[in-house]
């Protein structure tokens, strides 16, 4: 079928005399993998960001029914390996020292500056609107938990203020409470 | 049409994707076809697990064969048992890694992030026969990801957090509350806690506004906030 | 025989409109779900505002799935009319020409109409129909398409659901003197 | 007449306890500046913890400065104990001993203790008063002070701002037989 993933060959653990090479491979896999899944987002976006978490679901769920699943384990050391096999267009990053994702280079600042963006011309924006208007075409799941990830970063470091209501929680830029570095 | 890929991720597309393989294939979808889809379907699941070892045998046969089974709604986790599984082991458990993902996505907008490990248990795997020790297991895993999942306690019961929102001390003490009766309100606070209704009545709406809580007007003499959890803890 | 509804249709503040919106949201969803659901359980096309079954000539007042006697919870009006307009925001129900202003009733599109209408040209071509004037009753009423699940849509619905046929020219529907559709050439 | 309040007054964010604490910290010393300025415009020497103007004897019930209707935002009671425990802390408020202990009543010190020490020295410099005993009535109400800022100040807050002159050896208090301050002498 058009667009759609199917593994070229069946990466079966037993198949592989050690588990380092059968890393190699997957790494090499979920490298494909994501690159080929996020193209548009990156054409659109300009970068590519997602939690490994996220990833793994898909990848899992795309590449691995009926070659057997790769454990959360394998699938953070194959995506450390990504550099060492010269893989470089997208790496290991982690947001706010708690989510690990994988990312395109100075992707982080990207979100944010589009994040910030946003916020600043739609003061009073919730996380719904900000989502919609952020990824206008497609709202997926993995976008939102980026998206949070990155609001919480902004919120960490003074960039945006909250107006906490029982409608939600609406974003506006801090503009008054200037954070001495 | 994207079969796999991002499409798969999401739940609305993996319906669309059954619904168009059902009408193509059975063309008639009416209660008659579906009985007896459901009977196919369990017909496969008992011959999966009759020639577990044959299956296993040849990669190429056990890969189509699974496909296949997905393609008919067949959840994988309902093929193999947890000691027979086609591939090693320990597939069963990542299985429940990726379905315990898909939740915590699916359901974020209900329930603000959190889910006890009852409702996981109960609303999403005890149909599947994975008991609470396979899901334990399962999230520990999961924990080498560093998605900021995050595992907490509450009166003995465990529950996973999956966005950022860290709980207060008070929000705490509030599903504490929730966790007795599935709700809680101004005067159940005040009486267990002690709280002054300013008090309460701020951190209440403070866990609506996070999507924590839900609130039900038409109780007999005050608001109820419930726990989202209990929606399917209620029809036990 | 109508399936069980849903564990969330016990989970009472489902009756009351939520403020978060994002929680709204998700409850507003959760409402089509389950009035989907609930329909094509009862075998039912068309529901009143009010949430019952509306069938055809009988004016019967019937339970309302919008009144949970169980848990004494019931869905106020405002937030009914809300949950009705975005599901015809969504494709997901049709307002009905009967019923009064007040009070309308809709068609419940438990498939879409894109799928109602594959639906009915799968009919028109295991029937061996193409190329003739079928007329809408027949299509819709008729011994023939017994056992097919449009069978029993009303006749208005059935006119809509041949419209992506019509955009797709497939279809030509043939309307009587007051334009209203009556019958339909399938090619 | 009052100063309008400036614009952040108008910023929905103002309203929500922020989390972060570094930006909560200037928050909160702009709900200070603001509750300073409002109670220096409206000439108000005391509020309550609501955030309303308390005019000596009359309780009547008025408008909350940390109610803003016009951006529909209100700062939950809880923040609002939070900035008033700042403010005491900071010498910008002082708790009254009236109010009840659910709701107590603040003196707003728009100049600081210190400040309304020296201009009341001062008060007592120009109009010939050192050597005296002038009653604490007198010397916040009555006539001579007329024109000074510290005029109606409340006669407890006044012997409060008497103590940093005590402490100079400046002003001996003299206090009636139940230890309430009535009189001083400057010398």
């Amino acid at each position: 079928k058009e667009g759609g993933h199917k593994p070229s060959l069946i990466l079966d653990r037993e198949k592989f005399y050690n588990k380092s090479l059968f890393l190699d491979e997957i790494a090499r896999e979920i490298y494909e993998f994501a690159i080929s899944e996020f193209k548009a987002e990156k054409e659109r976006l300009g970068y590519v960001m997602v939690t490994l978490v996220d990833l793994y679901a898909m990848y899992n769920k795309c590449m691995r029914i009926g070659t057997g699943l790769i454990s959360p384990q394998e699938m953070r050391e194959a995506c450390e390996r990504f550099e060492e096999l010269g893989l470089k267009d997208l790496k290991l990053t982690k947001i706010n020292g708690r989510v690990l994702c994988l990312a395109s280079k100075n992707s982080f600042d990207f979100v944010k500056t589009k994040i910030l963006d946003i916020v600043n011309e739609s003061a009073g924006c919730d996380p719904l609107l900000l989502t919609q208007l952020l990824n206008r075409d497609s709202s997926n799941a993995w976008t939102f938990a980026i998206i949070t990830e990155v609001l919480q970063n902004c919120i960490d470091h003074g960039d945006i203020v909250i107006d906490e209501q029982i409608s939600g929680i609406h974003y506006y830029r801090n503009s008054y409470w200037p954070v001495a570095v | 049409m994207k079969r796999f890929g991002l499409a798969a991720f999401d739940d609305q597309q993996d319906d669309k994707e059954y619904e168009g393989i059902s009408s193509a294939v059975l063309q008639r979808q009416n209660n008659e076809l579906k009985e007896q889809l459901a009977v196919f379907q369990e017909r496969l699941v008992g011959f999966a697990k009759k020639h577990n070892s044959e299956i296993q045998a040849n990669p190429e046969f056990r890969s189509k064969f699974v496909r296949m089974c997905l393609s008919i709604g067949i959840d994988p986790l309902s093929l193999f048992d947890k000691d027979k599984h086609l591939f090693n082991v320990n597939d069963f458990y990542y299985e429940i890694c990726v379905k315990v993902i898909e939740i915590c996505r699916k359901t974020k907008d209900m329930n603000g992030g959190v889910l006890s490990f009852d409702e996981l248990e109960k609303g999403y795997f005890r149909r599947l026969n994975v008991d609470m020790g396979d899901l334990e297991k399962s999230i520990d895993m999961l924990q080498s990801l560093d998605g900021g999942f995050e595992i907490f306690e509450i009166r003995g019961k465990k529950f996973l957090r999956s966005v950022p929102n860290e709980l207060t001390g008070d929000q705490t003490k509030i599903l504490e509350i929730c966790s007795i009766l599935g709700y809680s309100s101004i005067s159940l606070l005040h009486a267990n806690l002690n709280w002054k209704p300013f008090r309460s009545r701020a951190v209440l709406n403070e866990m609506v506004a996070n999507g924590l809580l839900w609130i039900d007007e038409q109780a007999d003499a005050e608001a109820l906030y419930w726990d989202p959890s209990w929606i399917n803890v209620l029809h036990e | 025989m109508p399936m069980p509804l849903p564990p969330i249709y016990s989970f009472p503040p489902l009756y009351t409109r939520q403020p978060n919106s994002i929680i709204r949201r998700q409850q507003i969803s959760s409402w089509m779900d389950l009035i989907l659901q609930y329909a094509k359980s009862h075998n039912a096309w068309c529901m009143s505002a009010e949430g019952s079954i509306v069938t055809e000539g009988s004016e019967s007042v019937q339970e309302s799935i919008f009144v949970n006697n169980e848990i004494e919870r019931s869905v106020p009006q405002v937030f009914i009319n809300e949950i009705w307009s975005t599901m015809c925001q969504e494709g997901k129900a049709i307002g009905t020409d009967k019923g009064k202003k007040e009070s309308p009733t809709y068609y419940i599109l438990w498939r879409t109409v894109d799928s109602w209408a594959s639906l009915i040209l799968q009919w028109f071509e295991s029937a061996g129909k193409l190329q003739q004037v079928v007329t809408i009753y027949e299509l819709s009423q008729g011994d023939e398409s017994i056992g097919w699940e449009f069978h029993g849509m009303p006749e208005p619905l059935t006119a809509d659901c041949l419209k992506p046929l019509c955009h797709r020219h497939r279809a030509t529907i043939v309307n009587d003197e007051y334009g209203k559709p009556v019958a339909v050439k399938v090619v």
